[in-house]
């Protein structure tokens, strides 16, 4: 059983126009890089993408709406993004905002073969607008429904041939609910190993769930921001 | 006469008066994120970051920042002795399961019900509510840090949101620029006032139902 | 002429035949263990065991068992390179999101309909259906393992299950110790007999709709 | 903050007749030893317990069945124990069988804060009756609420003062849902480590779920089924 695959554009080579995606990442914090860079080269367009974030204007999904490749998004937060403000605003891209656990939790069920719960978010505005509202001992929870995707695409810090994955740090995020959810499952790693190399107790996506993997190459990883607090003085 | 009201820094000092020792907290972007410089000495608390982290640190010295960690305000940060990373699912399962003990959220108004709204300007800001909904829908204890009137002088503190709501009836104290409110059911109880803020003053720029505590007293720092 | 009938081995080798290269297989308790034994040369095969674990390798040596290691049979067993542990929700989530390529169990009865029945007799035993109903609802492809007929001689292969069901129309084939059977909108089709055994003898025994398929042969071992 | 209790009797002091438990282990595997010999000791009943399996006669969860103190097991597999079934058909007993993945799901969906979920198992079968059925995309699922439990009680391999976990092996099972499930949490371990022992990127269970923490003692951990094979012989 081997899962690798030689680079970003053999992965998504059957990746087309109209189809919905997972985007793994929060901010620019493990997103898969490599892949929306080959998402791009290829030129795909109409895509659903779901993603907490919408990127920012010159990385991440972001290059993705510069060459207008996405026409909805399905996202909690995309702020810090011009671009995708004014397509918005225009008319050109669709957005629908998901609390932020909703999103998480839609793309679990998926991965848990869950077809629908019931979450607290959103009651009482309009999030819960033409969504099912149930009380459960005495409080009101929405009907979520779990996504569907045709491929859930995510970065992982390191992975093996048969496809088991951990992150690192907070770049963890959206990626192993996702990597749960896709019908085809990509991940890109920073570093690929041999099945046997990571600790079978700390493997944090078992390799059933990913289709295809490859080591990516050149990681920007950029930061959005650069906070820092000051050396005490050396030597004062 | 003192201040004509809080600063930022004040509202988070005040604020972290609040923090109990043992408390899981979830602090906001903005003003919420300073109460972590004004811990009171000998309460632990551990910071929550609603993308994956228990025990947040703070930022990285410079040259040791990591792209790989960062908190909900996407800054970069650090661990500490026992912090623990976990996907976005468990985090706010973990808050929709009420483990957070307090939350403190930034609002562009709120009611006198206890109604929030921080996430939406029609037609104007389409930056979405991240987590913010999640977090007021299931935190326990939710205190509010603003500004008490808008740009316009006119107050925040409404007897009903005009805006989108992010989450009803769940908000439980306000700390303002010039007081301390309760969200109680007659509507906001002024427990504190900012020093050289009057009663009258707090009257004034208070739209939504108002009341003020017998003991009311004047913050001190 | 040859055996009158497989006994349980080759019941879990014409089985393990089934298997294919890269598949996600669980198997059951009982005769569906024993299919880990014929996995045929070149066919790589990953063995999910339902109590948190995906790679499952063979019993360990004598002396090397260790209690915190055992498979859903509560067998002591041995990892292999590649494997994974991981917790009792999310093995039964990737059961349910149609993740396992193949589940193989056993069963008191079966109807020529796809419904099961393994997990009770009502006043009788009550032991419990543990994860079988899961694999049963959710599997794609399920594969039972079972002698065709009772102590008394009675099919079991029916028309219509008589105990509590498992599941309903969900399994995909039976391989017994008299053949092996399509589950089928026209009912059970024989598509192979066991070496010796009559197609006059599997009708006898088979008490649901039979169908005999035109290219039906022996099986070889 | 420190969550560290000195001993198994400490730790379950407040737990009363009547209450509902949640109790880890699969079969015999990462069952909480400690706890479960404590609550014998201390005697209280009417109990109903969420577990997995209800041990063997001599020991496991059969120790407290042996004094009489389960009201009610909630189960999905109760097999390996005959004076379980001897109380059970006497009607001494209640039980509630549950298939084992809705059992693991409705222990996580209390953890996870969804008040119930949508789930395949057990349609058309006696476990669905009472239950809602709804259909999703073609499918029927079962309505399943999440447990609720005063109490639940959990084995791991490691955890430190802050009540951080990790397990092991196959040990995990149960544990990390119930862990998460509880109104308060016990958790017994191996070994107690200090914060910052654990590395933060594989910790199974963040000690914001845990409550009381102790490190048990005299571990039996009795294999159920000693299964081996023969070794090749040397220098054949």
């Amino acid at each position: 059983m081997n899962k690798v695959v030689a680079n970003a554009d053999e992965a998504i080579k059957d990746i087309e126009s109209g189809m919905t995606l997972m985007l793994g990442g929060f901010g620019l914090c493990g997103i898969p890089e490599n892949c929306i860079a080959a998402l791009v080269r290829k030129g795909v367009n109409n895509l659903t993408c779901i993603s907490n974030n919408a990127g920012v204007d010159d990385f991440g999904i972001g290059l993705m709406l510069q060459q207008k490749q996405v026409k909805k998004m399905i996202s909690s937060y995309v702020g810090e993004n011009a671009e995708f403000e004014r397509q918005l605003l225009s008319g050109e891209l669709e957005v629908d905002l998901v609390p932020q656990g909703t999103l998480a939790t839609r793309c679990m069920a998926a991965g848990y073969g869950m077809p629908a719960v019931y979450l607290l978010a959103g009651v009482g505005t309009e999030v819960a607008e033409g969504k099912e509202v149930r009380n459960f001992n005495g409080k009101d929870y929405l009907l979520e429904e779990a996504f569907d995707a045709d491929f859930a695409i995510v970065k992982a810090w390191k992975g093996d041939r048969l496809g088991n994955l951990i992150y690192k740090d907070t770049a963890r995020n959206f990626n192993p609910m996702m990597a749960m959810a896709g019908k085809i499952t990509i991940a890109e790693v920073e570093e690929l190993v041999e099945p046997g190399e990571l600790d079978p107790n700390y493997v944090h996506t078992p390799g059933i769930y990913v289709h295809r993997i490859f080591q990516g190459s050149n990681y920007e990883k950029r930061i959005e921001q650069r906070t820092v607090r000051p050396r005490t003085p050396k030597g004062a | 006469m003192g201040y004509m009201a809080l600063n930022k820094e004040q509202i988070a000092q005040r604020i972290a008066r609040e923090l109990k020792d043992g408390y899981y907290v979830n602090l906001g972007i903005g003003i919420p994120t300073l109460v972590a410089n004004y811990i009171p000495e000998g309460v632990n608390v551990i910071l929550q970051s609603e993308n994956g982290l228990l025990g947040m640190g703070p930022f990285p010295f410079e040259g040791e920042e990591d792209p790989d960690l960062i908190n909900a305000g996407k800054q970069t940060i650090t661990t500490l002795p026992g912090s623990v990373f976990f996907d976005s699912a468990m985090s706010f399962g973990m808050i929709r399961a009420g483990k957070v003990d307090l939350t403190v959220l930034g609002a562009m108004e709120v009611a006198d019900n206890g109604d929030i709204a921080n996430w939406k300007i029609p037609g104007k800001m389409v930056k979405g509510m991240g987590g913010a909904m999640d977090l007021v829908a299931a935190a326990k204890n939710i205190i509010v840090a603003m500004q008490h009137t808008n740009r316009a002088g006119e107050s925040k503190l409404l007897p009903e949101c005009t805006l989108p709501l992010t989450g009803v009836r769940c908000i439980t104290k306000v700390v303002s620029d010039l007081g301390v409110f309760d969200v109680t059911e007659d509507g906001f109880r002024c427990i504190e006032y900012a020093p050289g803020v009057t009663i009258e003053e707090i009257k004034a720029k208070t739209a939504g139902r108002l009341t003020i505590a017998d003991d009311v007293k004047e913050m001190t720092f």
